[in-house]
């Protein structure tokens, strides 16, 4: 059975240029993969998964806690250590800083793989038997075989015209 | 493919959730005290009854743990103590022979402590009496354990309930040694003053239970 | 008193130690972590042993206070004992002041190594009659001043008449009798009243050297504070009161009896005038001496110069007044050789035992088992009755506060039983008297005129040579009888601050002269605590000491400790050292003797005290104050009173479970004394310091524990919890004091253990920890406390007896013991209590001002009453 | 630009293509491992296994094994746990900072940096939990609801320090499992048989989507930025432990920014140590160039100078500030039994420092080597001179007391340099020591121009 084309770009640039004239032939189910972030590719594909105001709401969230966390500690068993006010609140700097990173960090990574759908046990793409050159130097396009636009022949010319070597990927 | 893809991120995240859920399940669990022991009847080498003797007779806790308004420690009975009646009543019971052994012999009886603080910790029987805390408070209803155990874990924060506002459990003086008496708030914060009872801050500072 | 044997007791819950589970073992720490862990609180199987009939003298609670007078060499020290459920826990001194001995004494009533094979005192009874049959037995006792022992003695003398009695003390007080009959025609007891003199000359004379030493401390410090008395010392050692002195002058033993003679020549006592005037001091002293002063000489001066010091003193119409002897027979050390050539003997005395090599009848009687064909133990003094008499004169009943734990028996009881006679129980009067604290009978004073004449009766004084040795008492092992005693081991020595081994004290000079102290020196700097071990000769004995350098003695005066080298024919020897080639290694808590820039100790002259302005404290802080409770502890120390002996330390040690841990972890810089004492060589002379937790009120300590195991109560105590301490000793790094000790390994089981952390449950030296405070474990962190549990026991109290907690009715341990009364504890909120007047002070300062923690432990300045007319530098003091 | 060759060009040197390039990179992983590498190996884990018997002689018989006394509370223990961390912040700093600033010759080095600073906080963290007397309550620093009702400190700078280094070691740990990501999917790609599957769940099947690729660039760059202060944050709040606190020698406002150059100097330091002879060995001179080197030199020598102004300026303050405790306790360093520790740290941290200003020096790899070592040599010294010098001789001259540390000091030491070893070792047999995936990224970039 057949998962779809594999095709492999020598140059971002042409990724790019390929995505663009697929889409603009109302091709949806494709899959860009590259060994290394391309610029532009959000323009064609989208989606940065609001990491930054995720970050943001993580940061808020622990801040607060760190500073609930000293606060409730301190006044659920009021002691009086050396003299100092109860809530001096220059001593609560550093675990705040601390407990805010730590929060964004573990939030940021798990959101991360999240919003990526990772992780993954397999995919199509991978069965290719060239992957792994989108995986050092060359750029890959994947189409489906689900995408309505789908036909052996056209898609294949179609890719190849675009300067694409491509490559049929089915269950082995 | 997709089957396997599934399974994976099940396996993942629910790891993932799995953790937090347990540091949660284990903290409420800590916080609620569930794994704090509660101590279960204890059994003795004479089968004496609280419940009979405080509970039936309504003797006073005072005649046999006379010190407990006086000392730290409330004080075992002398075997003295108890044949002061039991030469006379029921002389020859098979349940009393280890007493009247112990009188003739001399030979002390060894009773199983019940409530044993950690060496670290430092409880007053005088001074709690004095201050209108009821045996009760701690030591449960006795006068309805035909064995005694002990009815809650004797931890910190037991002692902190009433030690951060003890006028929830304060009552006069007459009534300390009342097992049924229900302490009411507003006379414990007139009592809390007529009994000189400390601030919440005397009273919850270190030094009060630990040496 | 009910039988019952220290196991039973144990299994009450006497012995607290800080995990209910007994000392982490090996394997005990993971299970302990895994517990923990887990979360719960662990549970322990305790029983609960009544009495069968309860006594009825048994105090509810189990607290009782008993007199009784301990003896020390024979002489009576009047004492109150805590005792607690049946167990002497504490002891303080029923009068002015006692010495450290009879408290350190309570580790030998629990000590299980006096415990020997169980002793057959009836085939000991017959063993001597038989031996007592076969011809002339000897009996040495330690100096015995019991009325009734003497009696007895009679009897037992009339009954068996082989049977010879000697009294042996390596610390002989016979020169002093002889010095009274050379002067009076009649042997004598001095008893100073030093409180009543203007001036007072020390001579050669110390606390311990002396039966009545600490109780003079008390009396000469009320008069440390003005209006102050002056003090000069004139000594061949280095004492602790010498180092109080206004004026000193450091000479050998045979320059200090000339001295004397010169002192009586210029005051008349004798004819002609004095050799030389020594630099002013001699006029300065006679001067001072005119107007109202006494000589203190110490006993162990020549018959001639006790004279002399007699005659001057009743030159000058000293308080003193004159006792018959307190020994019937002064009990000396040449009763060692009698023992030595005696064929049948019984060694009953102190000290070390003589060769029974070769004897037809040998037996042994002592608090310690010895090797000896017949060895039997003697009853701890808590464990039996008796009558003493005390340094004044008066006589003491004794009375038994326990079981004798392993079968000793007292010397009263050991001829009774050799009479078959039994000992009559206390009397009424001895009863009465027990129970008002009050001696049996008062010293009856004799009047006595000096004979005239007394230059021609004169014998000769000390000789003088080019090195000479002085053998005298320890100030810990006294003349080492306390050698099994790990308290008083380990309490550090005066001025030397040296713990577990004596050693031969030599002044800078001398030890330049040797050719020694530059090494010495570089060593002490290297933090090598190896010193040279030197081989002294004298009097045809020898012995291998150590060599300690040490400010203010005398060139070619030695000091070595009869604990450690003693003399059957005396004290006082022209000597010859050598060096072996050798080292040993000597460990002292403090070896960074200099102030410097440092001014931890002030120092004022009267008129300067009686000047200064009371200064108020600096404290500067940013932040609001924290609310007060209803008390303020707070402590104050006047150094003016303090005179350095260590009781302060030692009481500390017994009260709070502090343990012992051994030379060589002191060696490591790890004693736990909760009270050190700082001593520095100033100009001024030696200043002594007791340094304990300041319980500051912004205590460095308590912001930087993670835990919060040490935090601050209301009453403003720094509160130490070592059930919550983790160890991070943060807490001991950031105290300017470094007033707090941590148990580096399980110092306290290893103590009750006596060496092994597994035995301690089962040791009876479990009986001797106190039970109101908490035995410390591995790991945690400790400090003075304040006494802590005496202020919560004494609130419990007051709560039982609905009242408030009474001024003064708090008495720390230290505060109880000191003799200068140096110490004192209070409220700074109660109005009536005397630390408001210290507060208020001029000599009132901070120690460590500028560090701004605001030290609830305050110090009064140390005072010296120099004679203006007397410059320091000219005779080098 | 392509008239114009990268400015950068030189820091990928000789004849490669992506596969040849490739290739080179995964050798320590793919090809058999040179002798070197065994022998690091098992020096590494005897080490490892003295440390592990070292930890059990101090938990069975207690801290009385080790050195510390009254005074000098804080050993040898508290120096290494200060020594590891500052080692461990030029890993952070050469990852997070350098890609914040576009840094092209940071992508050969960052990996094995980073994994460095990973073992190095791993190291670093055994200390403060084997120094308590009791760590079988180490937990107690948490904030946990408890049956005791007690919480944690937090006026404490240790309770700070529980988190900051929690944090510094998730944060670190993340970095440098993000960055490996791709590298492990290239991985898998060229593995078979279990090895695939191992690499395949480490690399989370990562499939280099051109989505995921911004996202996770979007999340590189973020965590980078976080570390940065992290770093800073860290290593003051360690100083504050020191600052916090009234010993002489130890109060100073001066600390947190003196403590952040000495971990970057001696993290640097650290670094060459552990490259140059790397480079030798897997012969990686292609992509980690004199250059590199060059410029890890250069800010050895900044950050050192950072540290010997710091110096100066203590013995300054102790002067200007009049506080007789302070100058005594300069004095005492000076002159003390201690002297010579303080000496050598001043010979090297700022005399022999100087040597990195002349490129005759800075260039030359063996002196380079040398120096590295000795940089951290003198940076132990550093936190001998500030932990054990002041606590020995404080305020009242009876307190003084020498401190001798004992063969267990010394194991736990070694120990954990043993595991440190042993760590890294392991690691660049299993990753690749230099980040694949960005030296081809970077290596297109110089290319194509």
């Amino acid at each position: 059975m057949l998962y779809g084309f594999m095709a492999y770009f020598d140059a971002p640039e042409k990724l790019l240029e390929a995505i663009k004239a697929l889409k603009g032939a109302g091709y949806r189910h494709i899959e860009a993969l590259t060994p290394n972030p391309v610029e532009g590719i959000e323009e064609v594909l989208g989606g940065n998964g609001r990491i930054p105001w995720v970050a943001f709401a993580l940061g808020v969230l622990g801040a607060g806690l760190g500073l609930f966390l000293q606060v409730y500690t301190t006044l659920d068993y009021p002691m009086n250590a050396g003299g100092k006010p109860l809530l001096g609140w220059p001593a609560f700097i550093p675990v705040t800083f601390e407990l805010t990173i730590l929060t964004i960090t573990v939030g940021i990574f798990l959101y991360l793989l999240y919003v990526n759908g990772l992780p993954l046990a397999d995919h199509p793409a991978v069965r290719a038997k060239d992957y792994v050159r989108v995986l050092l130097d060359e750029y890959g396009l994947f189409v489906y075989a689900s995408d309505p636009r789908f036909d052996l022949e056209a898609t294949r010319a179609l890719l190849q015209a675009l300067g694409a070597e491509v490559e049929e990927v089915r269950r082995a | 493919m997709r089957r396997r893809n599934r399974w994976v991120r099940t396996l993942f995240w629910g790891g993932v959730l799995g953790i937090f859920a347990l540091l949660g399940v284990v903290f409420s669990g800590v916080a609620v005290g569930a794994f704090e022991q509660r101590i279960l009847p204890v059994d003795q080498p004479i089968p004496f009854s609280h419940a009979f003797h405080a509970g039936g007779l309504g003797l006073s806790c005072r005649y046999c743990h006379p010190s407990a308004e006086r000392a730290a420690y409330a004080g075992l009975p002398p075997t003295e103590t108890c044949m002061t009646c039991h030469t006379f009543i029921k002389p020859d019971s098979p349940k009393l022979a280890l007493v009247r052994r112990s009188w003739e012999t001399g030979e002390a009886i060894r009773w199983n402590r019940v409530i044993n603080l950690p060496d670290f910790v430092y409880f007053h029987h005088g001074a709690h009496v004095a201050k209108g805390v009821g045996c009760a408070e701690c030591h449960g209803r006795v006068d309805q354990m035909p064995v005694v155990h002990q009815p809650q874990a004797f931890t910190m924060k037991f002692c902190l309930e009433c030690h951060r506002n003890p006028e929830a459990y304060l009552r006069p003086r007459e009534q300390v040694f009342n097992m049924a008496y229900k302490p009411d708030p507003e006379l414990g914060r007139k009592l809390k003053k007529i009994h000189a009872v400390r601030s919440a801050e005397a009273l919850t500072s270190c030094n009060t239970c630990h040496r | 008193m009910p039988e019952r044997g220290y196991q039973e007791s144990l299994e009450k819950e006497l012995f607290r130690e800080e995990f209910p589970f007994g000392p982490v073992s090996r394997r005990g720490f993971l299970a302990l972590g895994l517990l923990a862990l887990a979360a719960c609180t662990p549970v322990v199987r305790r029983q609960g042993v009544p009495y069968v009939r309860q006594p009825e003298w048994v105090v509810e609670g189990g607290r009782a206070e008993f007199v009784t007078a301990v003896p020390h060499a024979g002489l009576a020290e009047p004492v109150l004992v805590c005792h607690y459920q049946e167990r002497p826990l504490f002891l303080a001194p029923l009068e002015a002041a006692m010495s450290p001995y009879p408290l350190a004494g309570l580790y030998a009533l629990y000590d299980p190594e006096r415990k020997g094979k169980s002793p057959d005192w009836e085939g000991f009874f017959a063993a001597w009659r038989k031996a007592l049959e076969e011809g002339e037995t000897l009996l040495v006792l330690p100096r015995t001043t019991s009325p009734r022992l003497e009696g007895l003695l009679e009897r037992a003398q009339a009954r068996y008449p082989n049977l010879r009695v000697a009294r042996f003390e390596a610390w002989s007080l016979e020169s002093v009798y002889q010095g009274a009959e050379l002067l009076f025609g009649q042997r004598a007891w001095p008893v100073y009243a030093p409180e009543k003199a203007e001036a007072v000359l020390l001579l050669d004379v110390d606390l311990h050297e002396h039966p009545a030493g600490y109780p003079w401390w008390a009396a000469l410090s009320e008069r440390r504070i003005p209006p102050m008395n002056r003090i000069y010392a004139v000594e061949s050692g280095a004492g602790l009161l010498g180092a109080m002195a206004d004026h000193r002058l450091a000479l050998k033993p045979s320059a200090l009896e000339a001295f004397l003679l010169d002192l009586a020549k210029a005051l008349g006592v004798l004819p002609g005038s004095p050799v030389s005037d020594y630099g002013g001091f001699l006029s300065a002293l006679v001067e001072d001496l005119l107007r109202g002063g006494v000589v203190l000489p110490g006993v162990h001066l020549t018959p001639a110069a006790q004279a002399l010091a007699m005659a001057v003193n009743a030159r000058l119409g000293a308080p003193v007044a004159y006792v018959p002897p307190l020994e019937k027979e002064a009990a000396t050390s040449e009763a060692f050789l009698q023992a030595e050539g005696a064929e049948r003997l019984v060694w009953a005395a102190e000290g070390l035992l003589p060769n029974l090599e070769g004897k037809r009848f040998a037996a042994h009687l002592g608090l310690y088992p010895k090797e000896a064909p017949h060895s039997l133990p003697l009853a701890h003094p808590l464990e039996a009755g008796g009558q003493y008499r005390d340094a004044l004169g008066r006589l003491w009943p004794a009375q038994a506060l326990v079981k004798p734990l392993y079968g000793g028996r007292s010397l009263e009881e050991v001829l009774a039983g050799l009479l078959g006679e039994d000992l009559p129980a206390l009397s009424p009067e001895e009863k009465r008297a027990l129970a008002e604290g009050r001696p049996l009978e008062e010293a009856r004073p004799l009047a006595l005129a000096p004979k005239p004449g007394l230059e021609g009766r004169l014998p000769p004084l000390r000789q003088e040579a080019p090195l000479e040795l002085t053998l005298r008492p320890e100030a810990s092992l006294y003349d080492g009888c306390y050698r099994k005693n790990p308290y008083l081991e380990e309490l550090p020595r005066p001025l030397s601050r040296l713990v577990w081994d004596g050693a031969l004290l030599m002044g800078e000079e001398e030890a330049e002269a040797q050719g020694l102290l530059s090494d010495i020196r570089a060593r002490e700097r290297r933090a090598d605590l190896r010193r040279p071990l030197l081989r002294v000769k004298a009097g045809g004995r020898e012995a291998l000491l150590p060599l300690w350098p040490l400010p203010g003695l005398a060139k070619g005066s030695l000091l070595a400790p009869l604990s450690h080298f003693f003399h059957p024919e005396g004290v006082v020897f022209p000597a010859e050292v050598a060096a072996t080639g050798r080292d040993y290694p000597l460990v002292s808590t403090q070896y960074h003797g200099y102030l410097g820039e440092v001014e931890a100790v002030k120092v004022l002259s009267e008129e300067e005290a009686l000047k200064a302005e009371p200064k108020e404290e600096k404290r500067i802080s940013f932040y609001p104050p924290w609310p007060q409770g209803e008390h303020a502890w707070a402590m104050s120390v006047d150094l003016s009173r303090c005179v350095g002996c260590g009781l302060c330390t030692l009481a500390c040690q017994i009260e709070n479970n502090i343990p012992v841990v051994g030379k060589e972890e002191v060696a490591k810089g790890r004693e736990m004394h909760w009270i050190r004492i700082d001593r520095y060589f100033a100009e001024e002379g030696v200043l002594h310091q007791p340094v304990m937790c300041q319980h500051c009120e912004k205590a460095p300590c308590e912001a930087v524990c993670p835990v919060a195991a040490t935090e601050h109560s209301t009453e403003g105590l720094n509160l130490m919890v070592y059930n919550r301490c983790v160890g991070t000793k943060y807490c001991s790094a950031n105290c300017p004091y470094k007033a707090r000790r941590f148990n580096f390994f399980p110092y306290a089981e290893a103590f009750i253990g006596q060496g092994d952390p597994r035995r301690a449950k089962e040791s009876p030296l479990a009986l001797l920890m106190n039970p109101e405070v908490t035995v410390r474990s591995r790991g945690v962190m400790e400090k003075c406390t304040y006494c802590v549990q005496r202020i919560e026991g004494a609130r419990a109290q007051a709560a039982v007896e609905r009242r408030k907690i009474r001024t003064g009715e708090i008495k720390t341990a230290c505060q109880e013991v000191c003799p200068g009364k140096a110490i004192h504890f209070g409220d700074l909120l109660n109005p009536e209590d005397p630390i408001q007047a210290h507060r208020k002070e001029g000599r009132h300062y901070a120690l460590l001002e500028e560090a701004n923690t605001w030290p609830r432990t305050t110090y009064l300045a140390h005072l010296k009453n120099k004679n203006p007319k007397l410059k320091e530098a000219e005779h080098g003091g | 630009m392509a008239d114009r060759p990268h400015p950068d060009r030189d820091l990928i040197q000789g004849e490669w293509t992506e596969k040849t390039l490739v290739e080179k990179l995964l050798e320590p992983v793919e090809k058999p491992a040179p002798r070197p590498w065994r022998v690091v190996l098992a020096v590494g884990g005897a080490l490892t296994l003295a440390w592990l018997y070292a930890i059990f002689v101090t938990f069975v018989k207690g801290l009385g094994t080790w050195g510390i006394n009254q005074p000098v509370a804080w050993g040898l223990d508290v120096v290494h746990f200060v020594w590891w961390i500052g080692i461990g912040h030029a890993g952070t700093l050469i990852s997070a900072i350098l890609v914040l600033m576009r840094q092209n010759w940071r992508d050969s080095l960052n990996r094995v940096t980073e994994a460095m600073t990973f073992f190095a906080i791993l190291a670093a963290a055994t200390f403060p939990l084997i120094h308590m007397g009791r760590p079988q309550h180490f937990y107690w620093v948490m904030p946990y609801p408890t049956h005791m009702a007690l919480w944690p400190q937090y006026k404490s700078p240790l309770s700070w320090d529980v988190l900051a280094i929690m944090t510094y070691i998730t944060i670190s740990t993340l970095f440098l499992y993000l960055g490996l990501i791709p590298d492990l999917a290239l991985l898998r790609e060229r593995s078979q048989g279990w090895r695939r599957k191992v690499y395949g769940w480490l690399s989370l099947g990562w499939t280099g989507n051109a989505v995921h690729w911004q996202r996770y660039r979007a999340v590189y760059v973020l965590l980078a930025g976080l570390a940065t202060p992290v770093v800073i944050s860290v290593h003051s709040v360690v100083s504050m432990d020191f600052a916090y606190g009234l010993v002489p020698g130890w109060h100073l406002t001066v600390f947190p920014p003196f403590f952040a150059a000495g971990a970057i100097y001696s993290g640097f330091a650290m670094a060459l140590t552990l490259i140059i002879p790397l480079r030798r060995w897997y012969r990686l001179e292609g992509v980690v160039t004199e250059r590199h080197l060059d410029w890890m030199a250069k800010v050895t020598l900044a950050s050192g100078l950072g540290v010997a102004y710091i110096y100066l300026l203590e013995i300054f303050i102790a002067w200007y500030s009049a506080e007789p405790a302070e100058w005594a306790q300069q004095i005492w360093r000076m002159t003390g039994p201690y002297a010579p520790y303080y000496w050598a740290m001043m010979l090297i941290n700022v005399v022999l420092l100087q040597t990195l200003w002349f490129p005759r020096f800075r260039k030359n790899l063996t002196w380079l080597f040398l120096f590295s070592i000795l940089a951290n040599v003198g940076m132990w010294l550093e936190r001998f001179v500030i932990v054990v010098i002041s606590l020995s001789k404080d305020f009242l001259p009876a307190n003084a007391q020498l401190y001798f540390p004992t063969w267990v000091d010394w194991t736990l030491f070694l120990g954990t340099l043993g595991f440190f070893l042993f760590g890294l070792a392991l690691f660049i047999r299993i990753f690749p020591p230099i980040a694949v995936a960005e030296m081809v990224h970077l290596f297109h970039k110089l290319r194509r121009h």
